[in-house]
């Protein structure tokens, strides 16, 4: 017999602490994944933010380091820039980079900083309970938002992969989702071509993954892939919202 | 050992860290040392180094924990509210343990403030702007050449403790043009780091560089080692300078810094004059050089102490500290940019003598 | 032996770079030197200064508040600046853009017309440099040949330039030279 | 045949395998494990495809897969 | 006065700043004070406030600080990180003289630390985290109760002072469930503030709310400006509690916060078995009780002074101040979340005595 | 005789410290004019930021607050939120509001905040002595890139409005300029337009506003017009990048 | 008097609720109380816990290592703080998750299969509330009635799932009584 | 005929007005102001359009204009 599915050796064999339905894990194993098929674990180095996925490091199987909320990139910056022969992914919640982080994610994709950002949007704080999170639905309700998110107060969701694609230094920017298996598919194919891009020293590489937060959502994993698949998909198109090699003006 | 060149303080100091084998710099601007940034703009491409603006000091401050995360010495310059922006960072980055240097290049304030020079920050140095129990070690220079070494001596100390270092001058350290002299001896070879570095894990179990300790009896172990590391400092790297101490003065001067300089001047008008005045002139701010103050202010002649700051009276509480009551400690400084002149430190001596 | 001289002008007049003329010349005779300005873009227009201290021992401090000597290019830092020295130093004074004087009897009070000898010259921003020749014409801090090699240095290629600070320089020293000897005679003279 | 491996004890009962699997051959244990769950688990192994998509949303990377013959797939992965 | 209710401390902060007159509140989530935010987003609609969630810490201390400036009360609550990235605010909320209530239920640091208990931002908080001369007027409960009572408190004295306002609670503080009444007669009308707030020069000339001093001369006169409203604080708002002091108990115990409780049920057990030891617990950190711990520390009877806290040891730097020499001064602590039981400080005290 | 020309009443009667030939007097000139016609002055709050025009509060005769470096936004938010009845704007710099404070603007543009930001973007830090911006030109010279911006390093300058333009939040974003005389009749338009949307508490309202910094671009005033023209505005197209009133998906 | 009270369990299973009940319904019989959770969702899965102080005087610590009760609703809080509970208190173990007990003979053990219970009536999630039943059966801590109040206010107008935890409370109060009695009885025959 | 009034004073030699007049009509003087700036000036009064367009130039607020009928305007401003 062939072992058709197992572990990737870019992860270690630990439980993680996340919720039983948390597409976190789905999103771990697909970069650990990229990281073997392109046998890059050996001079990788992840940055972990402050959120669920804080303990990152604990799953992955390379170096890690573990950044203040928010300064992921910042992180990576120091790193790529003193050590431009390591491949540096950051792996990043709503909150972290789109709230706290937004003025780093955004001057580091301006620079074309040569790292990779796994951002994962769940539309909601899930480390502290449930906030509003930039990028929360309208109406969603959340601890913060407990008549739900009004748009009137405190404006719409933010789009970064969109807004990232609008800077004019080349980049990689594709957004995905893993609540069913063929967006697993093409998630994984999205992750794969931010790292290419990235060892092949061309742009700074952005992923932005759709992703469920069951507890804080106050549903059921499967509820909460629904209600990804009918919410979020419909505002946060999927797709490559930018390629380093489209020219731009 | 090279000849005498004639530079400014901030242009010495980013030329002192490349001669210590620091070739990596992150930095926003601010006033009044952005000519550090502006000297290694110039400058680090020549040495095959790194030169970055960064978008903010909170973003700098991070480039450097990842970058020290990453095993290369790594420094930053800033002044006062810059540094304030810095202070997460900071305490993360004595949490990780990380060897950084950081100068502070002080300015008056509290917020805006002012540009001129000041020592106001020495509460934020010593005791930790950031939370948490850590301590950085802060060296104080008073001249331009005594900065360069300092800058040369921090990144030695910065490994051998895995700590961030602290080098505080006031504007008039950043600003004034000295001659110098760069003594490579200074320099040191950074230790081996890639046992604890984020350098990729080929041929060893993956590191990781953090600083979350969810569980409180490992979070209680990594204070007690750094408070030993911070003890250990204490042990070993009180420096200071003692002038006019020889005879049996009267008065007791404590001051740093260029205000330390101003004071020299004092004294040696008020010898002229017959009066006799003693300074210990701390080098280490953190560890405080407790016992040898201590020491001075209790030699029989001595009837007080003055600590002189540019300030409205910080330094003066860890004073307190060393004299413990054995002479009354007096204060004299002035803040907001003014300098006071040496007539004015003997006027503020002679009223109490 | 410790001297302190405070320059100070508009900025953009040259006053920064004349005071590190003299604290570079100075260091290079083997005193020991300390140049501090008065620094900080942030703001704009106002009066920049410096001061430069030269000294035969380590200097202790480097903020003179009561300089020997003072080169003044414009008006209010005559006013600021000019009660400031010391009893028995002296003024240089701008006089091409300051039409008034100081009420001292205890200084020596130059008044050199910089920036008429500057446009003369061919050059308006060579003011400063007359007005260094001058101090130097007046006390010989430094040697001049010494900072003519420094303004050689500095100004390198640029020929026209290079040449027109020199004589600058040189006008402004014959000046300050003049008022010594007159001064000298007159003090003679008196005494 | 097909062979999925659940590893019981990594197993949170999230049930994402369960919905995903389009042979329908995945339920959910009524035997908690050690950490509280209630683990998935094989119901009609025999009808297994190797489509590897239970071990594709599994967010714990409880199952592998193995296969006779890795000669096919459905889809790159 | 009302009836008691069983409140978390979270919430009974959140809704003691509502009784105290203040509708406006802009914060960041960070635990373990998640639930002030939570509570308000719920409650401060209710009565017509303004419930805000800011990006970031800086954000939110920023809008505090504009909010302010225009006159109104206005309040947040974090925790250790959170407040460090308020540092750069917090100075020029001090500098500009604005009257703004800060909370900070610490966790364990530094870095990211823990989430658990800790007064390991005592340096942080008394001695200015940010950069410059100015001091924070720092209270520090030691249950639900009297953190209710020094939130509505704390408006009123920033109100008075013109000066920012933080109360420390460790996170038990934050967290426990405690029965309280809210004593209305604690919350006071705020001043006229039009004469300085930016609410429209309509009938005066325009106001500025700023912190840039230019001038050395302007900018050291509100340095003493603001020293003087320090020592005003120093001379008017020391506060404290004795325990155990009446007797001639043998050791002085000074601890504040929850910490202070557990040492009282260790003098209490203590006391059963014939041991004396009294206690002072600081209420105000700043000002610091120097005057009362030194005259607790002189009595005959006192033979050693411990601080206890839940940090490497912070305070005891303030104690050693207070204490001056007259008797060894100990320090007893653990950090990192852990939280040292009655038993534990028993064990410390025999130690000494 | 008519005077067809003086200063607004919103200004002082103050000599500014701004280098000759330096547009931030135009800028001021224009806003307080316009405050002048919509007669709110009497109401108006202005924010100074950390830059050149950080003594802007000396040259406007009406209430104002100085913020830190980067943050008038959230000054702003916090003042508008507890006084909507203030009319509030911010006038900043591109350091201080591209670089450092791109956070700050980014999110209170997404909450829709009442207020208006006038972003003055010279393509340089004038205040401490010319280092690069965000928003310097590519090959710039700056201190701190004395051989011009290299774009492979640190990447193409931001385009502020465009960027704010695809945030889905209603505004009113539009670039200017003031380096020519029918640029400034323009600009004075659209600042005017912002102000009107803030009165109506209908949105955002955002006016970026290219202007020039002779000092350190090294250049004499009339130098510097000329390069603003030839070099920023075919990379910084001027007009109205976004109306609330538009559509947006 | 001073009573301590410490709740362990999975989070979700209740634990907190409980705990508040038990402060909840001692303040309103005019006691002092204190209640403190393993706060912080930072950290998913794993043991939330909460102590509950009931005393008549004011509560020093409110950090309780050695309780005197201990309610343990999975096994690794009875591995935990099972060895933490003071001689002569007593220990409610939920004998439907927890497979083991516990080797002491100074506290009274009381394995209550609460999970059992609780599905037996309908709805596992009252498994906590058979629990605090068993241990207010125990020992009157507080009177039942006081609980049933606060449960009623609790659930307002679910009658089901008020009426479900309601008997479950009283299920887990007789067993509690009878293990009292029992135990009572067999200290009579030891003693 | 317009009439503009520049404020010596205030002017900081700039040019802008200068370059940007239509009539070209204006010119830096040969006199240093007491700020050490040289100074705009009319040069040829009666030519003046009043079309303000030196006014809305000026940074510093440094030009007034009046005219003698207020009824027309070259463009709104
Ligand atoms: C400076 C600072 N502020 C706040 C926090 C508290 N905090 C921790 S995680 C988090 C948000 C996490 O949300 P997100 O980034 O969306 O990640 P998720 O947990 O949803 O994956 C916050 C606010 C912190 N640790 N540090
Ligand atoms: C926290 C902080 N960092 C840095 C500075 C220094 N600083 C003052 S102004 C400025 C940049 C100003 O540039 P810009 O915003 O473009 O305004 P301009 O002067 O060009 O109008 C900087 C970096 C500061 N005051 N505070
Ligand atoms: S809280 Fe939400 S994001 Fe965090 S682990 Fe649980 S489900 Fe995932
Ligand atoms: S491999 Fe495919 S068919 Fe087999 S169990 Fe998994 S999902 Fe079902
Ligand atoms: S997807 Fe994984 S964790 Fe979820 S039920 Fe299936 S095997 Fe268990
Ligand atoms: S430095 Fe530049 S932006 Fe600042 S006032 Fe001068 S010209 Fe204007
Ligand atoms: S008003 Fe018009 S024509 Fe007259 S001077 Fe001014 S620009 Fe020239
Ligand atoms: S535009 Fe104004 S400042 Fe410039 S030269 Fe003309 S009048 Fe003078
Ligand atoms: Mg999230
Ligand atoms: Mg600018």
């Amino acid at each position: 017999m062939f072992t058709v599915f197992t572990r990737p050796e870019a992860m270690k064999d630990n439980h993680t602490h996340y919720c039983p339905g948390c597409t976190h894990g789905i999103i771990h194993r697909l970069v650990a994944e990229a990281i073997d098929e392109l046998g890059l674990r050996e001079r990788t180095v992840g940055i972990a933010p402050v959120g669920c996925s804080v303990l990152a490091y604990n799953y992955f199987n390379c170096d890690f380091q573990e950044a203040a909320h928010g300064r992921a990139p910042a992180f990576a910056t120091g790193i790529k820039r003193v050590r431009p022969d390591l491949v540096v992914f950051t792996y990043q919640g709503d909150g972290d980079l789109a709230s706290i982080g937004t003025n780093e994610i955004l001057h580091s994709a301006n620079r074309g900083e040569k790292f990779t950002t796994i951002f994962v949007n769940n539309a909601v704080y899930g480390m502290t309970g449930g906030q509003m999170a930039p990028t929360t639905m309208p109406n969603q309700v959340t601890t913060t938002t407990p008549t739900g998110r009004n748009v009137k107060e405190v404006g719409y969701p933010i789009r970064v992969s969109e807004m990232l694609a609008t800077l004019r230094t080349p980049a990689y920017v594709a957004r995905v989702a893993v609540h069913r298996p063929h967006y697993v598919v093409q998630a994984k194919k999205a992750i794969l071509k931010a790292f290419r891009y990235q060892v092949a020293n061309r742009c700074f590489s952005f992923v932005e993954v759709l992703s469920t937060c069951p507890t804080n959502w106050g549903k059921s994993p499967k509820e909460a892939c629904d209600w990804l698949e009918q919410n979020m998909i419909p505002y946060y198109p999927l797709g490559e919202h930018k390629l380093p090699d489209r020219d731009e003006p | 050992m090279g000849k005498k060149i004639l530079m400014k303080g901030c242009e010495a100091i980013g030329e002192a860290a490349i001669r210590a084998g620091c070739k990596h710099y992150f930095a926003y601007p601010i006033t009044p040392q952005t000519e550090v940034a502006e000297y290694l703009a110039r400058r680090m491409p020549e040495v095959g180094g790194v030169f970055l603006q960064a978008e903010s000091e909170v973003a700098a401050s991070n480039m450097l924990f990842g970058a020290a995360g990453a095993g290369v010495r790594v420094f930053t310059s800033s002044s006062s509210p810059g540094i304030s922006l810095m202070s997460e960072a900071i305490s993360y980055i004595a949490a990780a343990e990380l060897p950084v240097v950081f100068i502070n290049i002080v300015r008056s304030g509290p917020g805006l403030g002012g540009i001129l020079p000041a020592q106001s920050d020495y509460f934020q140095a010593t005791k930790g702007g950031g939370h948490g129990d850590y301590r950085l070690l802060v060296l104080a220079p008073s001249s331009v050449q005594e900065a360069v070494d300092l800058v040369m001596t921090a990144f030695t100390l910065a490994d051998r403790y895995r700590n961030p270092i602290m080098i505080i001058g006031d504007g008039m350290i950043g600003q004034m043009m000295e001659p110098v002299e760069f003594h490579d001896e200074l320099a040191s070879e950074p230790p081996e780091k890639s046992g604890w570095a984020t350098v990729g894990c080929k041929g060893r179990d993956p590191v990781i560089v953090k600083t979350l300790y969810l569980d409180p009896v490992a979070c209680h172990k990594h204070n007690v080692k750094l408070k030993e590391k911070a003890d250990r400092m204490v042990a070993n790297e009180v420096r200071g300078e003692r002038y006019n101490c020889e005879g049996d003065y009267r008065l007791l001067l404590v001051s740093y810094g260029t205000m330390a300089r101003v004071c020299k001047t004092a004294i040696d008008e008020l010898k002229e004059q017959g009066i006799e005045v003693g300074m210990y002139r701390p080098i280490s701010l953190f560890p405080f050089p407790i016992l040898p103050i201590r020491q001075e202010a209790n030699r029989p002649h001595v009837q007080a102490v003055l600590s002189v700051e540019l300030s409205m009276g910080q330094m003066v509480e860890d004073v307190e500290r060393a004299v413990l009551g054995a002479r009354p400690v007096h204060f004299y400084g002035m803040a907001g940019g003014l300098v006071p002149t040496p007539d004015d430190v003997t006027r503020a001596i002679r009223e109490l003598l | 032996m410790q001297d302190e001289v405070q320059f100070a002008g508009f900025g953009g007049q040259g006053i920064m770079l004349i005071g590190k003329l003299l604290a570079h010349s100075a260091m290079h005779e083997g005193r020991e030197v300390c140049w501090l300005p008065s620094y900080g873009p942030e703001m704009r227009g106002g009066t920049a200064y410096c001061t430069v201290v030269l000294a035969d021992r380590p200097i202790g401090s480097p903020v003179i508040s009561n300089p020997r000597y003072l080169v003044v290019m414009n008006r209010p830092s005559l006013e600021k600046f000019g009660p400031m020295v010391k009893t028995q130093g002296a003024v240089v004074i701008n006089s091409s853009l300051i039409p008034i004087s100081i009420d001292r009897t205890d200084i020596d009070v130059l008044r050199i017309p910089c920036n008429d000898i500057a446009v003369e010259l061919g050059d308006n921003r060579v003011a400063s440099m007359v007005a260094l020749g001058a101090l130097l014409g007046y006390r010989t801090l430094v040697d001049l040949e010494g900072i003519k090699e420094l303004v050689k240095e500095t100004f390198g290629k640029k020929v026209k330039v290079l040449n027109i600070n020199l004589l600058a320089l040189e006008r402004g020293f014959e000046l300050g030279r003049a008022f010594r000897e007159s001064r000298q005679g007159g003090q003679e003279e008196q005494g | 045949m097909p062979r999925i491996v659940i590893d019981e004890n990594r197993c949170k009962g999230c049930e994402l395998c369960v919905i995903n699997c389009p042979q329908q051959i995945l339920a959910i244990s009524r035997e908690i494990n050690a950490r509280g769950y209630f683990p998935a688990k094989v119901v009609d192994p025999p009808r297994c495809i190797g489509c590897r998509i239970c071990a594709i949303m599994c967010p714990d990377v409880a199952i592998q897969v193995a296969v006779n013959s890795a000669q096919y797939s459905f889809f790159e992965y």
